[in-house]
C-alpha cells in the first residue's frame, strides 16, 4: 500500500497503462514540457522521461484539434489520452466531442471504435467564471460517452486505467481542489485528500458508486468536491441526532441506481449534491429517474443542493455562496427531515 | 509520359461509375424512394478517383457530406453504399449512418463527417496513428473551399505540419460553399494560399483532369510516405448537381455555368483516350455497360436487402 | 389576421423588428444569397431585398465567429440576430454562447449588456446523427441564456420578437418539421402547421405556458412538434376515456412552473414529452423541480417521454422508433393511468 | 521626426505605471492577500501603451487573461483595477470578474475574455458594429503568440479581412504560450506571416521599443479609420514575470532570458529620453515618485472598499 495524491494516483495509471501498451499515448498543452507544469494540475509531470515527447505529446493551443486528432488516433489503432487544462475549455471541442467521439461507433453500425480518454479538471477557484465550471452535465445529455468523475487517490487509479481499457469515448472530471497539486501548481484551499493505493494493479468497473459512510435518516448523492462537503455535513448532522447515508456515484454514465435505490428504501430521503450550476445538473437526471422509478420509497421531497443559477463570482465571498458549503447542506438536511 | 492503357481505362471506369451512381441516386431521389437528402458530387470525379486511385487498402480517407465519390473510389463497395442510401441493414453503416456518413473503416474509408471541416482534426488524428504506428501509411482529407474558413482547418493544417505528419489535405474548390461563392468569404486567390501560413506546400490543380490530380496525388502521397510531411492540395473543379436535393442553383452565374460544364471531367478523360487511341468505342461502351448494369445490379441488391429492425437503433451506441 | 407558416412569421417579426430599429441586423451562412435558400429553412428568405447585405449579412462558414461577432456587436450597440443552419452546429460555437454571450453581462458586474438572438433549427428529419439533434437542453445549463422554443406561428412572431427586445442573450429553438419552408428547402413528412397573426403589433412575455388542450386525468408538458404529437395522442386516448391536459411551456428559461403546477393540482399525473435525448434532458430538470416543489399533489409518478439515449439513426424506421411516437405517448398514458 | 516632450514623457509615465502596478500586485499576491490567480504583463509594457496611446475613449479593446497593461493604458481607473484584484465591490467588475476580466465598457474597455483567442470573434463584431453604426471607431485586439494557433484566430482573421473592418489584431509573441515555445508550436518565422491567408497587411514590430509600437500602431489605427481594412501587428516581446503566478520560468532559456531582459522596455524609454535630454533625471524622478504614490493610494483605496454582499452573486445574470 502506497499513500497517495489523486493527480499522483492519475499519474501512476496512466503510466502503467503507457507500460502495458505501447498504443497508449497522451496529447495536451503543456502536458510535459521540460521544465514546465506536467499540465495544469501536475498530472503528466515527469511522464516523458520515461516515454519520451512522442508519447507524452506537447499540442499548440488547439482543442478542436487535441479532441479531433484524439477521435482518428482512436479510430485507426491508438488509445489517447487527451487533457485541457480547465474544463470550461471543453466547449471549444464539443463538436468533436459530440459529433465525433460520441457517434463514430453508432454512426458506422458499430464497426469503428473509438478507445479514447478526454481528462477535465473541474470546479471553481476564485479564477472567475470562465475557469470554474463543473461541465458534467453538458457531456452526461450525450449518448456514447462515459463519464466518471473520481474523488478519491483509489478511484482515480482504477476508474483511470479502466477508462482507457474502455472501448468507448470516455470523459473523466477531476476536481481541481482534490488533486493535490504541488509546488507552484498548488491550489489555495485545495483539500487534497491523501489516499491508500494498492501496489498490485486494480481495475473498477463503471457503474458501481460506493457508500462513504452509512447512516439511516437521509440518503445523500454527491461527487467530486461535493462528497467532502456532504461528508462534513453528516458528521454535524450527526451530533443533532440525524443519520445520513452518503454515496460516491464515482461514474455519472452508467450511474448506480440500484444502490441510491437500496439506500433510500431505508432512509426514504434523498438529497442530490453537485457543483454544477443546478438547472438542468445532473441532479436533475437522477431525481426524476428516482420519482420515476422509486417515488413510493420516498416518505419527503427530492432535494438538490447545487450551485446557484449564476456563472461563477471571481469574489471569494461571493463564490463561496454560490457553491454548495458543507452549511448549506446541513441546512438543507435539516428542512428535509421536518418535510 | 504516356500513362499506360489499364490505368486509364480504369480511372475512366472509375469516373463513369461515380457519375452515373450519382446520376442513378438522384432519379430515385426524386421519384421519392430515398430517405434523406442527398449532396451529389457529379463533376467533382476526378477529384476522388485522381487522388485515390494509387492508395492503398491500408491507407486512410477522411471525407465529408459529399462522399459518395470519394467512397467508391477508397473502395467501399458498391452493393453497401447503395444500401445505404436505401437506409437497409446491409448498408455499409447497417442504416445507421445515411448519404452524411458513407465510409468503411475496412477498407480505410472512415465514416464521413457531415460536420464542414470537421474531419480535418480527426485526420491529423490518424497521420499521428500512421506515424506513431511506425507504418508508412498516408490519409487523405477532402474538404471543400467553404470548410477552409472553419477554425477546424486552422487548427488541423498547423498542427499536421509542426508534426510532420502523413496527411494529404484535399480541397476541392468547387467555388461554392451551398449558394454562397468562395469569392465573398475568402479574400485571397487560392485557398492553396493558405498554406504558407503553417510552412506547408500548397498547391493549385486542374481538378478536372484526372491526369494532373493524379500527377499532383502521387508527389503529395509519396512526400507523405517518405516522412515529408503533409501538402495542401488545392483541386479547382464544380458542382454540375445541386447542393443538396433538387437545388436549382439559382445563385451561380449561368455564363460560368457553361464554361465549367464544357470542362466535363468524363469527357476530358474520354477524349483523351480517343485522341491517343488508348482504346477503341466498342472497348469503351464494353466499359460503360458493364457499371451501369453493376449499378443497376446494386439497386436490386439494395431493394432486396432486409430493413433494420426498429429496435436495432439500441444497438452499437457502444462498441 | 392573417394566416402564417412558423418561417413566414419568424420572418416577419425579423422585418418588423428590423423596421422598427436600426440596431437589428441578421448574420448567418446562406441566409439571403441572391438566388439562394434564405437560410436553411427559407426564414430570412428575400429579406435583403428590403434591409440590404449590410444588414442581412452572409457569413463565412465560421461558427466560432458567427457567434462571437454576435457578442461583440451586441455588446456595442447592435442588435444581431444569429442563424445556424441545423442547431447540431452550435457545438461549433459552443464556447462563445457559454463562456461570452452568457456570461459577459455577469463578469462586468452588470455594465455590459449583450442583446442578441441566437435561432437554431432542431429535431430528426432523416438526415442522420449529426442533422438531428434537438439541444435545447444543454442550454438551459446555462445561467444567463433565455432559451425559447415557439411552437405555432403565433407564438414564432410573438416571442422572437421579444426575444429581439431582450437585453440578454436568447437562444431560439425552431422546429425543422414545423416551419412550413416550401419550394426545394421543403421537407418530407413536415407538419408544417399555418396559424393565425394578427395584423396589428403584438409581443409575448417570456415565462408564460398555455394550455393547448383541457384535460382532468393527466397533464403533459410538450415543446415544439412533442407539442403536436402529444395533443394527437391526447385524441386517441379521449376515446379511451383518458383526459389529457397539454401544456405547451412555449419558454423553458424562464419556464413557467405555475401553470404546470395548478394543472397537477387537478391531474395529479404528470408526463413531460421531449425529443431531446432523455439522460439529463429538460423534461429531467422539470420532474426534479416537481419531485421537489409538488411532490404531495401527485398520484402516480412522474414520468418522461423522450427520445431514447441513441445518437439519432439515419433509416426512418429507427430514427421513427427513437423518436417519441403518438403512440408511445398513448401507450405511457395507459400505464400511467394504472400506476 | 522628434516625438514632442510630453508625449513621451507620458508614455514612459504610463509604462512605468504598468510595471508598477503589476509588480505591487505580484508582491501582495505572495503576501497571500490576494484571491485567484495572476498572469501579469511585465515587460509588455511598450505594447499596450504604444498601441493604445493615440485610441480615443470611443474605440474600443479586447483583452486577454493578461489585461491589466491593456485596462491600464485604455484608461480603466487604476483604482477600479486594483480593487477589483482585491474582490471589492468597487472593482471595475465589482468583484464579479477578477484578474482575467478587467474591464470598463464606458472607456472602451470590453471585460477582458481569459478564453484564448475567445476575444478575437468577438472584436469583429465590435468591428462590425463601429462599421454599421456608420462610426469611425476602431477596435484593437490584443491576443498571444499561442492565440494564433486557435481555430477563433483564424475565423476572426477571414472575417475582419472579407468585410474590411476596423480592427486591429495585435500578437503580443513573447515566444511562450503558457511554458510552451512558439517555435513548437507553429511552422513559420513569424505570425505576421500569416496575415497573407486573409489578404490582410502584416507587420512584425520591435514590441519593446514604445515608439516603434506607437508608429506601427499610427499606421494601422488610420488605416482602419480610413475604412480600409484591417492589419496584422506582430510585437515581438517578452514576458519578464512568469507565465501565471509564482511561475519560475524553469522551461525558458536563460541565455535567452538573459538578452531579452537587457531589452526592458522602460529602460529603452528611459535611455531615450535622457539622451536626447528631453527630461532631467529630477523630471523623471517626480513622473515616478507621483505614479508610486498613485499605486500605494490605490491599494488603499482597495483596502478600504467594502467587500461585496455574498448575495450580490445573484444579481447581474440577465441585464
Ligand atoms: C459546422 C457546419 N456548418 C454548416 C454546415 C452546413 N453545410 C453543409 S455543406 C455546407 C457547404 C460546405 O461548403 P464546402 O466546404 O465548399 O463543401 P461543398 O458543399 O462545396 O462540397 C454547409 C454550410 C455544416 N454541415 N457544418
Ligand atoms: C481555450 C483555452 N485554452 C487554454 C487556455 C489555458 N491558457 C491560458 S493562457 C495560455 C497561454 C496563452 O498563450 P499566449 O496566447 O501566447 O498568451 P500569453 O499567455 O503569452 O500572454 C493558455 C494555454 C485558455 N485559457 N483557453
Ligand atoms: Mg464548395
Ligand atoms: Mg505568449
Amino acid at each position: 500500500m502506497a499513500k497517495m495524491s489523486i493527480a499522483e494516483a492519475l499519474r501512476e495509471a496512466i503510466r502503467e497503462e503507457m507500460r502495458r501498451d505501447e498504443r497508449v499515448f497522451c496529447l495536451g498543452e503543456d502536458i510535459d514540457v521540460e521544465g514546465g507544469f506536467g499540465g495544469a494540475f501536475t498530472v503528466t509531470l515527469g511522464l516523458s522521461k520515461e516515454f519520451g515527447h512522442e508519447r507524452i505529446l506537447d499540442t499548440p493551443i488547439s482543442e478542436i484539434m487535441i479532441a479531433g486528432a484524439a477521435v482518428g488516433a482512436a479510430m485507426t489503432g491508438m488509445i489517447p489520452i487527451a487533457d485541457v487544462q480547465y474544463g470550461d475549455f471543453l466547449f471549444c471541442m464539443m463538436d468533436q466531442l459530440a459529433d465525433n467521439a460520441a457517434k463514430m461507433t453508432y454512426m458506422s453500425g458499430g464497426t469503428v471504435k473509438v478507445p479514447m480518454v478526454m481528462r477535465a479538471p473541474v470546479g471553481a477557484t476564485t479564477r472567475g467564471a470562465q475557469h470554474a465550471q463543473s461541465l458534467e452535465s453538458f457531456f452526461t445529455h450525450i449518448p456514447g460517452l462515459k463519464i466518471i468523475c473520481p474523488s478519491t487517490a483509489y478511484d482515480a487509479k482504477g476508474l483511470l486505467k479502466t477508462a482507457i481499457r474502455d472501448n468507448n469515448p470516455v470523459v473523466v472530471f477531476e476536481h481541481k481542489l482534490l488533486y493535490g497539486s504541488k509546488g507552484n501548481r498548488a491550489e489555495k484551499s485545495a483539500l487534497s485528500p491523501v489516499g491508500e493505493v494498492p501496489d498490485e494493479e486494480y481495475l473498477i468497473p463503471f457503474g458501481q458508486g460506493v457508500i462513504r459512510r452509512e447512516g439511516t435518516d437521509i440518503t445523500i448523492v454527491a461527487n467530486l468536491l461535493m462528497l467532502y462537503r456532504a461528508l462534513e455535513a453528516a458528521d454535524i448532522l450527526e451530533k443533532e441526532g440525524i443519520s445520513v447515508e452518503v454515496i460516491d456515484p464515482r461514474t455519472l454514465v452508467p450511474f448506480d441506481y440500484e444502490l441510491v435505490i437500496s439506500s433510500i428504501k431505508k432512509t426514504s430521503r434523498l438529497m442530490i449534491v453537485e457543483e454544477n450550476t443546478r438547472r438542468n445538473g445532473w441532479g436533475a437526471e437522477i431525481a426524476a429517474q428516482i420519482a420515476e422509478d422509486a417515488l413510493y420509497y420516498l416518505d419527503a421531497p427530492i432535494i438538490r443542493v447545487a450551485t446557484y443559477d449564476v456563472p461563477i463570482p471571481f469574489a471569494p465571498i461571493m463564490e463561496n455562496f454560490v457553491v454548495p458549503s458543507a452549511a448549506r447542506i446541513v441546512e438543507s438536511a435539516r428542512k428535509l427531515m421536518k418535510a | 509520359m504516356m500513362i499506360s492503357i489499364e490505368r486509364i481505362l480504369s480511372m475512366y471506369e472509375q469516373m463513369f461509375l461515380l457519375r452515373n451512381y450519382e446520376d442513378k441516386i438522384y432519379y430515385m431521389f426524386l421519384e421519392g424512394i430515398m430517405p434523406g437528402t442527398i449532396h451529389q458530387s457529379q463533376g467533382q470525379e476526378a477529384c476522388a478517383v485522381g487522388m485515390l486511385y494509387d492508395l492503398r487498402k491500408e491507407d486512410y480517407m477522411t471525407s465529408t457530406h459529399r462522399p459518395a465519390g470519394h467512397c467508391l473510389a477508397k473502395g467501399v463497395s458498391l452493393n453497401s453504399m447503395m444500401a445505404e442510401m436505401f437506409a437497409k441493414s446491409t448498408g455499409c453503416c447497417k442504416g445507421k449512418g445515411g448519404a452524411m456518413h458513407t465510409g468503411d473503416i475496412s477498407v480505410g474509408a472512415l465514416p464521413a463527417i457531415a460536420i464542414t471541416a470537421g474531419g480535418m482534426p480527426v485526420a491529423v488524428g490518424v497521420g499521428l496513428s500512421c506515424k506513431m504506428r511506425k507504418t508508412d501509411n498516408v490519409v487523405v482529407c477532402f474538404f471543400g473551399d467553404g470548410a477552409s474558413n472553419e477554425g477546424a482547418f486552422h487548427e488541423a493544417m498547423n498542427a499536421a505540419s509542426i508534426w510532420n505528419l502523413p496527411v494529404v489535405f484535399v480541397c476541392e474548390n468547387n467555388l461554392y460553399g451551398a449558394s454562397t461563392h468562395i469569392r465573398q468569404v475568402i479574400n485571397v486567390e487560392n485557398i492553396a494560399d493558405r498554406a504558407v501560413a503553417y510552412g506547408m506546400p500548397g498547391e493549385v490543380v486542374e481538378g478536372n483532369d484526372v491526369l494532373k490530380v493524379n500527377e499532383a496525388a502521387t508527389r503529395a502521397i509519396a512526400r507523405a510516405r517518405e516522412g515529408k510531411g503533409p501538402t495542401l492540395l488545392e483541386l479547382k473543379t464544380y458542382r454540375r448537381c445541386g447542393h443538396s436535393r433538387n437545388d436549382a442553383c439559382g445563385y451561380r452565374d449561368k455564363q460560368e455555368e457553361k464554361e465549367w460544364f464544357d470542362k466535363d471531367p468524363l469527357k476530358i478523360t474520354k477524349d483523351y483516350i480517343q485522341l491517343n487511341k488508348l482504346a477503341t468505342d466498342e472497348e469503351l461502351e464494353q466499359i460503360e455497360k458493364k457499371v451501369l448494369q453493376q449499378i443497376e445490379d446494386a439497386v436490386e441488391y439494395a431493394k432486396a436487402s432486409p430493413d433494420p429492425k426498429p429496435e436495432d437503433a439500441l444497438l452499437h451506441v457502444y462498441y
